[in-house]
């Protein structure tokens, strides 16, 4: 990368059930807050990147409808969409607009609401991954009860989840329990961070275990207290070259960052066979986090990142890829997370908002990632800023059936240049 | 083995829909009911004055926030500025079917209103349709505070 | 947890018919319905990189080209990861708006075990469910070998599911 | 200004037709596949891989995740943009201009007969009046757009239908088009089946299954891998506002897109500096408006431009030699086809359509009804 770039503003809404404003004033909510934030007008914004998935709420390429509320018209608008990498592919598309020199302040813009969903719980939008390939099953002659089976029981990703936590439990010996931490730990951090959607101060791994209605399996191994919401909300941060980033306050750096794609990890089109036996090796993990290390300049993770904000709907997969990040020992995660390191005011803080596993407005969730590592940066957490300096982020996401990863290093100065 | 190739099987669906119930917002939710109380209502932007129909949260022109503060009562008469005849319309399973008596659709740009608005013409004859006539809106016999209060508009006699 | 009280708008409706969707597919499952009827499994080969895939794919794209060699690969395979259903009750949970439980699909208060087989001689997983084993024996790398329609049809559900090898 | 510059090297576009007898799987591999061969690149070359698909067309969510195999994407950086496919260029344009990627490959596929384009247009609608009240999709929305166009100009039906006949005949010559119709006569256009008065069967595109690519190369890449590379000279793009608070009569959105297009590529007067223009007309009157709006001709005179026979293959300037958006539509693919079909002028492929001595080739493409957002590039050969 020629030149060096930062985020300068950070917007979200509230996360949660959103009932009250429609899907337009959401995404403009977000918008508007992050533009205020980073103290610039409408007319600063030389373009902006956009995305979500439009399954889940209905409406086909939204910022058409809704980009005169946040003053899209005359601009260019890029809409980028994949799965669950969503918001973080829309926030990688803003940084390679101002990267690439054409453009100098972009807003980039994430969003979902879920709620518009008739259905509960997005299995409208989620089970549609897989309709098609459902649909040529049966015209096969699929017995039923074994159709259950391509959904993991729960459909889609989270289908593809409770098999991938089977094979991560298998290969790294944690237990149920660690799952039961990772998720009171979520609860307990959103309850301190005032956008997220499921919060339980103080909530524990034994009263998460006990509840009678969280504490459920529903798909071995998880629980109902496992899986994330179906949130609403839209989140946003402008993202700006040096030398207007320069003006601002302390932005964050745009140090590292990128992508990749592994095969599906279930089923490919039409129900075709894949070769990934052990989903919960996530080969494309380790090479976005090396590939975004490498750029930032980052030589041992460990040591060098400060804080952490990991693409985490289902618990084992806090621990899983922050273990592809290079943070811990392959299959050793569950060790810190038991000493407490992973806490907030821990050796390397995982999560403090909360995460995904609190708030998931899919389109939003992997934006907010990103936009929780500025702030921790920027030093605006409030409640759950972590209790140190914070010198280098790593944001994370997946999407796909957990095939897609985008990896963001932010850091508290410029990537130097070589 | 035989290999079979470069053939294809279309996969027929099972008949499922997608059901949507999209939040419409505080202007568009007093917009809506006052369509009950046969009132068309606008948000005027109090920056640059353009007045949308239905109201909308900022203004596109001049970005400026709107609140309830801003919704306008507007006559429900208004000048047509352009106008189609559908003879062929989807049936929301995209399919097309022909219409037996074609429909009119016309932009209404309501008094004292900026934006162009999409509409059914009813009691028209498609020949006479012409832009700058005068059209007002026709509600439903009983309104119940719902957007088909609007039965569409016709020409002003 | 608590419940607060929203605020809400009115809210508008709309559909999206998803089930007018006409996808197109390739006849790779003919080829492994025609193998099913002879209680055969049969997979694709990449000659590549060597990759035999179960259920057939048409494309490597590891290699990048597409694969039209056929192997039969065998019957007994290794658990690659498994899952158990909830146990529902009636009118608990829907199923593209279908009651499970209603329907006859599930018995009440049964835990399905749903399992991704890796058959013998291949490189890909089959996906399927656990026969004849309680929910506490199944384990990632379990053997299993499928079980069979007595009079197979060419249909998916010719493999009723697998078993433990005993 | 660009610090570096960025060249086409590679291209394919799929036999576009009605209902492809090929899987959608299929059909991406073999145009990712050719566009590659014909770059000399091979999979471990490829620095980044850009999708152009949209979830509704496609009747999955997450359209992209099957794909990634075959598009030669497995452990490549990876990401889907969901318009129409010459912003996916724009996109890999950007990756290579920030430095960190040297080669794109760029791959936007529709298949409408899947399921019909001209539904999903409804849903683009503001679910919360204009999708309720029902009267608008985007033919509906293309006739009330071409009344009140036509009418405010003097612009006549015939005219429009021309743009018909100059396209489909074009087509003709085209072997990748869908509709293909040599011979075609106004009277035959205009006695076409009428869907919303005045778009008629022939003035609106057809609903077509195919693909594209294009692979984008940094300088030094270009000029290591091509003899010919295709330079991207200008590129501009913008969105309009929602159909309720615009302009019908013309596509402001189109001209400030071309403004920055031509501002970038030093072009000041367009129609003579053009060699060619390949834009995506989803109706034939939207191409009278993209003659003005591209600056060809002054406000209200596309269809005088088009009586002067000045964008026929043997005018001043060929608009859509190709055959344009009206002889084959595959949605997200319209726009990558006629860079394709721009690049392969340049470089003197195009075969029975060529157009003598392209060397500056506008592409533009549209997403959204009444072409709401709009991308223009100007492609060009070696200066």
């Amino acid at each position: 990368m020629w030149r060096n770039i930062a985020v300068i503003g950070v917007g979200q809404t509230k996360h949660g059930i959103r009932r009250d404003i429609n899907a337009a004033e959401m995404i403009a909510e977000a918008a508007w807050k992050a533009l205020e934030d980073a103290e610039l007008g409408p007319e600063d914004i030389d373009a902006i990147a956009i995305g979500n998935m439009q399954g889940f709420g209905g409406i086909c390429q939204a910022e058409l409808w809704s980009g005169d509320l946040f003053a899209a018209p005359g601009k260019p608008v890029l809409r980028i969409a994949t799965g669950g990498t969503t918001g973080g592919s829309v926030a990688q598309c803003g940084m390679y607009q101002v990267a690439s020199g054409l453009f100098d302040t972009v807003l980039a813009i994430g969003f979902e609401k879920h709620s518009d969903s008739k259905e509960p719980g997005a299995t409208m939008g989620l089970s549609h991954v897989g309709l098609a390939n459902m649909f040529h099953l049966l015209a096969n002659g699929v017995d039923v009860r074994t159709s259950f089976a391509y959904g993991g029981g729960v459909g889609a990703a989270a289908g593809v989840s409770a098999y991938q936590a089977c094979e991560y439990m298998h290969r790294s010996g944690c237990k149920i329990e660690h799952l039961d931490m990772v998720a009171a730990k979520s609860r307990r951090n959103a309850a301190k961070n005032k956008y997220a959607h499921l919060q339980w101060p103080n909530c524990t791994a034994e009263s998460l275990a006990k509840h009678p209605r969280f504490g459920e399996i529903v798909a071995y191994p998880l629980r109902l207290g496992h899986i994330c919401p179906a949130s609403d909300g839209a989140s946003a941060i402008v993202i700006a070259s040096e030398e207007i980033a320069r003006k601002a306050d302390r932005p964050a750096w745009v140090r590292g960052l990128a992508a990749c794609a592994d095969e599906e990890n279930q089923q490919a089109e039409n129900a075709q066979g894949v070769s990934i036996l052990d989903t919960s090796e996530q080969m494309q993990c380790r090479i976005a986090a090396m590939k975004a290390y490498r750029m930032a300049g980052i030589k041992n993770p460990r040591e060098e990142i400060d804080v952490a904000e990991i693409y985490q709907p289902f618990p084992h997969q806090e621990l899983m890829y922050s273990e592809r990040l290079l943070l811990f020992d392959d299959g050793k995660a569950w060790i810190p997370l038991e000493e407490g390191e992973t806490e907030i005011d821990g050796k390397l803080p995982i999560d403090p908002s909360g995460g995904v596993l609190s708030t998931n407005a899919i389109g939003s969730s992997a934006m907010q990632r990103v936009a929780e590592c500025a702030l921790q940066i920027m030093g605006k957490a409030e409640e759950h800023q972590v209790p140190k300096d914070v010198k280098n982020a790593v944001a994370h996401g997946w999407g796909g059936s957990t095939n897609f990863t985008v990896v963001t290093v932010l850091g508290d100065t410029p990537r130097l240049r070589w | 083995m035989k290999i079979l190739k470069e053939e294809v099987i279309p996969v027929k669906g099972i008949p499922v829909v997608a059901g949507f119930r999209w939040s419409v917002g505080e202007l568009m939710d007093r917009f809506i009911k006052e369509l009950g109380n046969k009132k068309i209502l606008g948000a005027k932007c109090s920056k640059c004055n353009y007045t949308y129909v239905p109201p909308r949260a900022w203004c596109s022109k001049c970005s400026a926030k709107m609140d309830a503060n801003n919704l306008v009562e507007l006559s429900g008469r208004g000048v047509l500025v352009g106008y189609t005849t559908a003879y062929v319309e989807l049936d929301g399973n995209g399919n097309f079917r022909d219409l037996e008596k074609p429909k009119a659709i016309g932009a209404i740009k309501l008094e004292d209103a900026d934006s162009t608005i999409f509409m059914p013409l009813i009691d028209v004859e498609p020949e006479k349709l012409k832009e700058g006539i005068t059209v007002k809106v026709v509600w439903q016999e009983e309104t119940k505070g719902q957007i088909s209060d609007i039965k569409g508009f016709k020409p002003e006699k | 947890m608590s419940k607060k009280v929203r605020k809400e708008t009115i809210a508008v409706e709309g559909v999206w018919p998803v089930g007018s969707y006409v996808y197109k597919a390739p006849t790779l499952y003919q080829e492994l319905l025609e193998g099913f009827k002879q209680k055969k499994i049969i997979g694709s080969l990449c000659t590549g990189c060597g990759f035999v895939y179960v259920p057939m794919r048409n494309i490597c794209g590891r290699c990048w080209r597409k694969i039209d060699a056929r192997v039969t690969v065998s019957d007994k395979g290794t658990v690659k990861s498994f899952t158990l259903s909830q146990a529902v009750k009636k009118g608990q949970v829907k199923v593209l708006g279908m009651d499970p439980v209603e329907m006859g699909w599930l018995k009440e208060g049964e835990r399905l075990i749903m399992v991704l087989v890796n058959f013998d001689g291949t490189n890909s997983k089959y996906t399927t469910i656990l026969l004849n084993a309680k929910p506490e024996e199944a384990h990632i790398g379990m053997r299993v070998q499928a079980v069979w329609k007595e009079k197979p049809e060419g249909k998916l559900s010719d493999i009723i599911g697998v078993e433990p090898i005993k | 200004m660009m610090r570096e510059k960025v060249a086409i090297i590679g291209y394919a576009q799929s036999y576009h037709q009605a209902n492809m007898p090929m899987t959608r799987e299929d059909m991406v591999f073999e145009v990712a596949k050719e566009a590659a061969k014909m770059a000399g690149i091979e999979r471990e070359d490829i620095d980044t891989v850009i999708n152009a698909t949209n979830d509704y067309y496609e009747g999955r969510t997450i359209s992209e995740l099957f794909l990634v195999m075959p598009i030669g994407a497995y452990l490549k950086d990876y990401t889907k943009v969901e318009m129409d496919g010459a912003n996916a260029v724009f996109y890999g344009m950007l990756k290579i201009l920030s430095g960190t990627h040297d080669i794109a490959l760029i791959v936007a596929n529709t298949q409408g007969s899947t399921f019909n384009p001209h539904q999903i247009s409804v849903y683009t609608l503001d679910p919360t009046f204009d999708r309720q009240i029902g009267v608008l999709n985007d033919i509906s929305a293309a006739a009330i757009q071409a009344r009140v166009y036509m009418n405010k100009y003097g612009i006549s039906e015939e005219e429009a239908a021309i743009v018909s006949v100059k396209n489909l005949g074009n087509a003709a010559k085209n072997p990748h088009a869908h509709r293909r119709m040599p011979g075609i006569s106004l009277e035959e256009v205009l006695s076409s089946k009428l869907y919303c008065d005045p778009i008629r069967e022939l003035t609106m595109s057809p609903i077509s299954d195919g693909a594209a690519a294009v692979v984008l190369a940094s300088e030094k890449k270009a000029r290591e891998l091509s003899d010919c590379p295709v330079w991207i000279k200008g590129v501009g793009s913008c969105q309009d506002s929602y159909i309720r608070d615009r302009k019908l009569y013309k596509l402001e959105g189109l001209e400030a897109a071309a403004k920055k297009a031509y501002q970038m590529a030093g072009i000041k007067n367009p129609f003579a500096e053009l060699d060619a223009a390949e834009v995506s007309e989803r109706y034939a009157h939207e191409e009278l408006m993209i003659y003005e709006a591209l600056g060809f001709c002054e406000e209200g005179r596309g269809g005088t431009l088009i009586d002067s026979c000045a964008t026929f293959n043997d005018g001043q300037l060929p608009v859509n030699p190709s055959g344009g958006a009206l002889s084959a539509d595959p949605i997200t693919a319209t726009g990558l086809i006629r860079i394709v079909e721009a690049t392969m002028q340049i470089r003197g492929e195009a075969g029975a359509h060529q157009i003598p001595g392209a060397w500056r080739v506008l592409a533009h493409g549209q997403t959204g009804i009444c072409a709401q957002q709009n991308i223009v590039f100007i492609l060009g050969g070696e200066e």
